[in-house]
């Protein structure tokens, strides 16, 4: 059965429709990418998952539907969102950024084992861990957004464009960092990117948005395979 | 000629060095790369040069004058535009007021002439319409004129950004990441504009960005940042080669 | 110099008045990202209510604690009837709902307890201390004690709890807060109840100073608001170093400036506000905050 | 226009069967405590309405408004009740500047505006004299009731110089129109001796407390502290006097002097030694009064208001003025014209009976004086309550 | 923004239709009455003023009665103490209040939003007492009573032949305030829409990007501050015209209250929003204890109880609930409605092309 699974999921800005029946399911552990052009939905099929939008339709995560749940109660099912914009606290410090990744865990133990991962993954953050977060530069904000994101442990990451305004050597290690998290942890992604190729590398399955509806949905390797559909839908 | 003239700029957060010393010049006519790593202090040139932050020591020269003299709102008249990394629109308005606020420096009424509209004042609304309405055109956005820019793609409004800052004919166009956050084509489409403000508009362009195959299609040159110095300056060609810049910032390809 | 050192001692027990008000003020700023123009007419209700328990008989060290249990709920429950539902509004509309709220229950007091003031007992007796020959009676001692205890608990809940935390995410990232789980409205009502409650142990301590009526807040929170300003209106212990200035100052400058007067010590007030804003923005305890593009 | 019959002459806002006041006082606001006063003046023609038939068979109506003391407030309900609910006259209206600003207006429409309640000389002093902003208007349709402020300060200067003639003088006055009339009564009453004040502090209604003008006037080795400050100052000031250690002979004046204060005053730690005040209304609270025919009176008067604490003291004055009211219009009887019960009030006045005053005091105007109340007797706080010294003082004259 | 214009022509009518209705209107209502929407015509102005500064430049002000009392005490002393005639002194007060607005301003463009709030607030509080001071000029608490004015022969003359009564004071200073009125609106729409407004509504939006753009965000911060200064000052003038009496007490909190609940309930950064905004800040305190306990559908019990309770209580659970139901004031629930309506008309397509709702901010 799978983990995550959206079905004719239609919403909206008030009068503004954006999807118009979006199905789509993530299957345990593995990692799922949702690609199209700007304006296709991709961030509003995200925030769906999370109830950051009116929807109507189905959500089920883990067998279980989202429909009514407010957005905290979502997230506490297991769902970590690294949303568009990164989310990160600008009031606070970096460390009380990362405090809120954790503070609904009670394995204490286990947290302290991930702060040291993260810190290995992104050394940057151990030095600025007093700074406001605010002082970081796009890059170093989204390292604290996934680092907080992978604190909450959780069974699914939704990641909106994880790769937006990074240094190609940082996206890499960044991609790697989620593979990485995916294979060790078992945490399923979801994943929204602009850079499909990359998106394809990782992921097993992929879904391709046009107008708020899945024009093509296949496995990443068929998808890379098929010259039509790449450069109609990925653009390479 | 040279236009912008970067001289041993350094800039200090508290501890945190963004710049540190960092020279170089953007001749009139050229487009100049600037990458780096994330946190390299890009972005932070950037705001020093439109003087949203001050320099701890080093200069600015735009045409020769130093931009410490110049207050803020002032840069623009001297021929410098620029676009935000994280699109800085005016929410309330539409496409085609955004873009006339680009056109302030171009036009002189002041606020009792707004108050009290005479033919001349009217006349001077009507030309910086059109010549927004133009510069909407021209970056293909004729279709959302209209429209408010809250809730319009990404990618849209990075271009009603490139439209407001072209509107003022800067002579140096400074642009955050215009490729980020939109999709293959959409970059594709922002290299063909890039390449006609540079030819039709005649504008020198330095730009900041991540989009490697971007950058090293568009640009006469590059200059790499890495933790606030400057580690390399070349032709695409070179900068792509040079060692310290595979490690530091393209990685082994 | 007798004068001085009894203008200084007189100007800290009136300080402590006012630091007690502040710390209200600068608990639902951290938890609301919001001031409360209604803070002192909540403080000023909680206060009637103990009044009333006490008059029904209930021994003083009950009512207290029963009035701050009664205070939070209030807080809790204005916040869900009035508050929740512009929580997302802009700042001005949170700022005119609280202005409404101060409006109403300005007058709801008055309607139900009238406007007759009254007495209010003390758990600090009248008496004075001698310090260095200026005098200072155990109530005003105790305001400033009391004060202190609060600040302390608000501080330690602030800084080094997850609740306080969550409760400051929630009040200046309500949507980035809600994706990491923080129940975001119910943090707002915890503030609110939080607030309210500390609100009326300030009214509980200065009501038998100042009055107890329904307009008993209604200047002091100008100076409340002026400590507040003053310390850092994020910062609690702030707030309490600036109410003290702010009584100190106000009590020297009516006595040794000339053009000041004893009737301008508002005005005292008001050039401390604007001049600390000018000066030093994020006033005294206050961290500067950074502006990124 | 009003309603006329052949046989008695009526005005405006007087049909057959009644007679339509009107009233503007604050009842929010900052001075929101004054608002009860209207209330106890409604009951008490309520009392007369449903105990007598009214006045001549015509029964009082009384219209309040509430201007949250603000002028502006006051010059627009004054103009509704004139113009559009047609009163007869404007009644007991409060606030000194309130009715600053509508006494032009009042005046020129030649609708009364009777017993303001304020005890600002000028309502008393200036009867009669033409308008300071346009001269055409005279202001003899306007009068004050209650002792003027400058009045009471002078008999304390009396009661000062006949048993402590050697006292330093300190005073905290409030800085408005209340407190500098004080403080003027008090000067001219010393006259000559002026000097014997040391020092005097002033504070604006918005302070938060008097703290800071009471140590300077401790420290200025005043022995005699005068409080002319209103009764939410003046417990607090009562208190800090004590906590300053200090213990100077304290005049208080009337406003404040009710024991319900005083009451408050001792509950909040004031030590209330050898303090000094004037009375010329009876005190509610005062258990001298317990078996009094106009205490009685007071309160069956005072039942009918449910809001009404019948132990306010601004609730006896209100009966104590609508008393005067009532018996204004009995004296007009038929004639039921503005102009008539103007003269009647301000110069015609004889009151030796308002059951709610002190024995003695006496209502009273003629042509050439329009001060209705000038007596005032000293009294001095036992502890427990107010005693009576001596007999009733009276200024009448005095104010020029 | 033209397109949008030519859309709309039933905005132009109804202009005509209201400025017809404010001439006409005391010819079919009393003088007194005319005294009471001569006040909300002063507070419509005040609260333009307001409006361009919150709704426009985006800074707050919880203090403009203190503007106000600059305005209508200079006016009331150029009367009293220069005899200077009252429609020479009117516009003098505006300038000199604007003058006084602008430097104020200067401060104002460190602060943050709250910390304008709270400031301004203070100047609020601190007004009456800052005006008894300087006690020879202004009266002290005595305050300073005008004389009132009387109708110009034409004008008296004019409405006799109307209405068949003669006109009263009352009734000149309505039409008086109207012209004003009209000419400040007028003024205001224009700024708004032209090169300087656009810069202010910039420097809101976003300070960075406009000063990106050219624009002197210190510049155009202080001037919408000195422009509404300006609006504040002839309203005071008017209003002390319209009372015929000004004191500390007339510029209590409480008025700038009204003026900032009548900004946002009208509507901010609209034209038409102060308007609606005045006539909700004047009568509600007004009214909101007479109209009820008068109405007999209202059982008595709560009639009975609103009287007792006051004015207060009523205005604050007014002002909670209009917050609630229309945050953007009575403009914005129009105009939303005015979408909806529509939007229903047009049918569905344009919800299929994702069209956006006018955006309520710049009506
Ligand atoms: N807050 C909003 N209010 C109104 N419309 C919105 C809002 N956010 C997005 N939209 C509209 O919804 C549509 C889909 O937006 P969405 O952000 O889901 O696209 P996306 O696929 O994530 O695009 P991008 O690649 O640019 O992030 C767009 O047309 C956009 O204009
Ligand atoms: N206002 C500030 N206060 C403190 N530190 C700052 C400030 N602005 C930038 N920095 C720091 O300066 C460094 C350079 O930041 P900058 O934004 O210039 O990087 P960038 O090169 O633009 O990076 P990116 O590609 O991620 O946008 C970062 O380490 C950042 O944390
Ligand atoms: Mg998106
Ligand atoms: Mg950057």
């Amino acid at each position: 059965m799978a983990l995550l699974e959206l079905e004719e999921v239609r919403a909206g800005y008030g009068p503004t429709s954006v999807l118009h029946g979006v199905s789509l399911s993530v299957p345990e552990g593995q990692i799922v990418s949702l690609l199209g052009a700007n304006g296709a939905g991709k961030t509003t099929t995200l925030r769906s998952i999370t109830g950051g939008v009116q929807w109507t339709g189905d959500i089920r995560f883990a067998g279980r539907s989202l429909r009514r749940m407010h957005t905290e109660d979502v997230v506490r099912c297991g769902i970590a969102h690294v949303p568009e914009g990164r989310g990160i606290l600008t009031e606070l410090t970096v460390d009380e950024n990362l405090k809120l990744g954790s503070h609904l865990r009670r394995d204490g133990a286990a947290v302290r084992k991930d702060y040291d991962r993260v810190f290995e993954y992104f050394p940057v953050l151990r030095e600025r861990r007093r700074l406001s977060a605010s002082t970081l530069s796009g890059g170093e904000q989204q390292m604290l957004a996934l680092a907080r994101a992978f604190l909450t442990k959780p069974r699914l990451m939704l990641l909106d464009e994880p790769s937006l305004g990074l240094a190609p050597l940082i996206v890499r290690s960044i991609f790697e960092i989620i593979r990485t998290i995916n294979t060790e942890d078992q945490v399923a992604v979801l994943l929204v990117e602009q850079n499909a190729r990359l998106a394809l590398e990782m992921s097993s399955e992929a879904y391709v948005l046009e107008v708020g509806r899945v024009a093509v949905r296949g496995s990443s390797s068929e998808l890379t395979g098929n010259d039509a559909v790449r450069r109609s839908y990925l653009g390479y | 000629m040279t236009l912008l003239d970067v001289r041993e700029l350094s800039v200090r957060f508290g501890g945190v060095v963004a710049l540190d010393r960092v020279s170089f010049t953007v001749d009139a006519g050229e487009v100049v790369a600037l990458i780096g790593p994330n946190g390299a202090g890009k972005t932070t040139l950037f705001n020093v040069v439109t003087r949203v932050y001050r320099p701890t020591s080093g200069s600015v020269l735009l045409d020769g004058e130093p931009v410490s003299r110049m207050p803020p709102h002032h840069v623009v008249r001297h021929g410098l535009a620029r676009t935000f990394q994280n699109v800085a629109l005016f929410r309330s308005m539409s496409v085609l007021e955004n873009v006339i606020v680009g056109d302030h420096t171009r036009t002189k009424s002041g606020w009792l002439q707004s108050t009290i509209p005479l033919p001349g004042t009217v006349r001077e609304e009507a030309r910086a319409r059109t010549r927004a309405m133009e510069m909407i055109h021209f970056v293909g956005l004729d279709d959302v004129a209209a429209r408010p820019v809250a809730g319009l793609p990404f990618g849209t409004q990075k271009r009603v950004e490139l439209a407001r800052a072209l509107v003022s004919k800067p002579r140096l166009l400074l642009l955050d990441e215009p490729a980020g956050g939109i999709s293959h084509e959409e970059v594709d489409a922002t290299a063909r504009l890039l390449r006609r403000i540079h030819d039709e508009l005649g504008t020198s362009v330095l730009l900041v960005e991540h989009h490697m195959a971007f950058v090293m299609g568009i640009s006469d040159r590059v200059v790499v940042l890495d933790f606030g110095r400057k580690i390399a300056e070349g032709s695409p060609g070179e900068v792509q080669r040079n060692p310290a810049v595979i490690e530091a910032y393209l990685g082994a390809a | 110099m007798q004068e001085l050192l009894q203008q200084v001692v007189s100007g800290i027990a009136t300080g402590g008045i006012f630091a007690s008000l502040a710390l209200a003020l600068v608990l639902i700023y951290n938890a609301m990202g919001l001031v409360n123009f209604a803070q002192g007419e909540m403080a000023m209700l909680a206060t009637f209510v103990a009044l009333a328990l006490i008059d029904h008989g209930m021994n003083y060290w009950i009512a207290f604690p029963v009035t701050l249990v009664i205070a939070f709920a209030g807080g809790i429950a204005i916040e869900r009837v009035v508050i929740r539902p512009v929580e997302r509004a802009p700042i001005l509309t949170l700022v005119i709902v609280t202005l409404g709220l101060a409006t109403l229950i300005n007058g709801l007091a008055g309607f139900i307890f009238g406007y007759v003031p009254r007495a209010f007992p003390s758990p600090f007796p009248v008496q004075t201390v001698n310090i260095l020959g200026a005098l200072a009676s155990y109530q005003d001692l105790g305001v400033i004690a009391v004060s202190a205890v609060v600040l302390l608990a608000i501080y330690l809940l602030l800084q080094h709890t997850t609740v306080g935390l969550t409760m400051r995410a929630a009040a200046h990232h309500p949507e980035a807060s809600r994706l990491l789980g923080v129940r975001v409205s119910w943090m707002l009502a915890l503030g609110w109840g939080l607030a309210s409650a500390v609100g009326s142990v300030s009214g509980i301590m200065v009501a038998p100073i100042l009055l107890l009526q329904p307009n008993m807040m209604q200047t002091i929170i100008i100076y409340a608001f002026a400590a507040a300003v003053l310390g850092g209106i994020e910062s609690p212990i702030g707030a309490v170093v600036g109410g003290v200035i702010v009584g100190v100052t106000v009590n020297l400058a009516g006595v040794y400036l000339p053009f000041v007067g004893g009737d301008l010590q508002l005005a005292v007030a008001l050039a401390i506000i604007v001049g600390v804003l000018v000066l030093k923005p994020n006033g005294l305890f206050g961290r500067p905050s950074v502006r990124r593009v | 226009g009003g309603s006329s019959t052949p046989t008695a002459q009526t005005d405006v806002g007087v049909t057959s069967n009644s007679i339509l006041l009107g009233n503007t006082i604050a009842q929010s606001g900052p001075a929101a405590a004054y608002g009860t006063i209207a209330n106890a003046e409604n009951a008490y023609f309520t009392y007369i309405n449903n105990t007598q038939g009214g006045v001549n068979g015509r029964k009082i109506n009384f219209k309040v408004l509430d201007d949250g003391y603000n002028p502006a407030n006051t010059v627009t309900l004054t103009k509704q009740l004139v113009e559009q609910d047609q009163v007869f006259a404007m009644f007991s209206g409060l606030g000194t500047q309130a009715q600053t600003a509508v006494r032009d207006y009042l005046n020129s429409k030649k609708v009364p505006q009777l017993f303001v309640a304020t005890g600002a000389t000028t309502f008393m002093l200036d009867y009669g004299k033409p308008s300071t902003a346009d001269a055409s208007i005279k202001w003899n349709y306007s009068i004050g009731w209650q002792p003027p402020y400058q009045g009471e300060a002078r008999i304390y200067a009396k009661d000062i110089l006949a048993n402590h003639a050697g006292a330093k003088i300190g005073v905290l006055y409030q800085n408005d129109d209340y407190g500098q009339d004080y403080l003027k009564g008090l000067k001219d009453g010393l006259g000559s001796n002026a000097s014997m004040i040391v020092d005097a502090e002033s504070y604006d209604v918005t302070a938060a407390s008097t703290v800071s003008q009471l140590v300077k006037l401790k420290a200025s080795g005043a022995d005699t502290l005068f409080l002319f400050t209103t009764p939410g100052f003046t417990i607090p000031a009562l208190v800090t006097v004590t906590k300053l250690g200090w213990a100077p002979a304290i005049y208080l004046n009337s406003v404040s002097n009710p024991q319900v204060y005083m009451g408050i005053a001792a509950k909040n730690g004031a030590a209330l030694k050898n303090v000094t005040s004037v009375g010329y209304i009876k005190d509610p609270t005062d258990p001298r009064w317990a078996s009094d025919a106009g205490m009685q009176l007071y309160k069956t008067v005072i039942a009918n208001c449910t809001t009404c604490n019948v132990n306010d003291g601004f609730n006896i004055y209100g009966a104590a003025v609508a008393w005067t009211m009532v018996d204004v219009l009995k004296q007009a009887g038929s004639n039921m014209t503005r102009a008539n019960v103007v003269s009647i009030a301000t110069s015609g006045l004889n009151e030796t009976n308002n059951p709610f005053l002190l024995p003695g005091v006496v209502v009273k105007t003629t042509s050439s004086d329009h001060f209705p109340i000038t007596q005032e007797q000293v009294i001095t706080w036992n502890g427990t309550g107010w005693t009576l010294q001596g007999s009733l003082i009276d200024e009448r004259g005095t104010i020029k | 923004m033209l397109t949008r214009i030519r859309n709309s022509p039933p905005r132009y009518w109804l202009v005509v239709v209201v400025i017809l209705f404010f001439i006409g209107l005391p010819t079919v209502i009393s003088s007194f009455q005319a005294s009471e929407w001569a006040q909300v015509l002063v507070l419509a102005i005040a609260i333009m003023g307001l409006n361009i500064l919150v709704g426009y430049s985006g800074q707050i002000s919880l203090g403009h009665g203190a503007f106000m009392a600059i305005g209508a005490y200079t006016f009331a002393i150029l009367i009293h103490r220069y005899r200077m005639n009252y429609l020479v002194a009117i516009p003098l007060a505006g300038l000199l209040t604007g003058g006084i607005g602008f430097l104020f301003g200067v401060p104002a463009l460190r602060l943050s939003a709250l910390y304008l709030a709270l400031a301004t607030f203070a100047l609020a509080v601190v007004t009456p007492s800052l005006i008894k001071r300087p006690a020879e000029l202004t009266g002290g608490v005595q305050g300073i009573i005008l004389p009132p004015v009387d109708p110009p022969p034409a004008a008296g003359a004019a409405f006799t032949a109307l209405t068949g009564t003669p006109m009263t004071s009352d009734q000149w200073i309505y039409y008086l305030t109207l012209a004003f009125a009209l000419v400040l609106f007028w003024l205001a729409w224009n700024l708004v829409r032209h090169r300087a407004g656009r810069a202010m509504r910039a420097v809101r939006d976003g300070e960075v990007a406009a000063a990106a753009s050219g624009v002197n965000i210190a510049g155009y911060k202080t001037l919408a501050f000195g422009i509404s200064a300006l609006y504040a000052g002839i309203a005071g003038a008017l209003f002390g015209l319209a009372v015929g009496f000004v004191s500390p007490d007339t510029f209590p909190v409480s008025l700038s209250i009204q003026l900032l609940v009548g900004a946002v309930v009208g509507g901010l950064a609209s034209i038409p929003g102060p308007l609606i905004g005045a006539i909700f800040a004047y009568f509600l305190p007004i009214e909101s204890n007479q109209w009820v306990p008068a109405q007999t559908w209202i059982p008595s019990q709560i009639a009975s109880t609103v009287e007792k309770a006051g004015p207060a209580v009523t205005y604050g659970v007014v002002l909670i609930l209009i917050m609630i139901f229309a945050p953007n004031g009575v403009v914005g629930l129009v105009t939303a409605g005015y979408a909806r309506l529509r939007r229903r008309l047009r049918g569905a397509a344009d919800r299929e092309n994702g069209q956006m709702p006018p955006d309520p901010q710049t009506v």
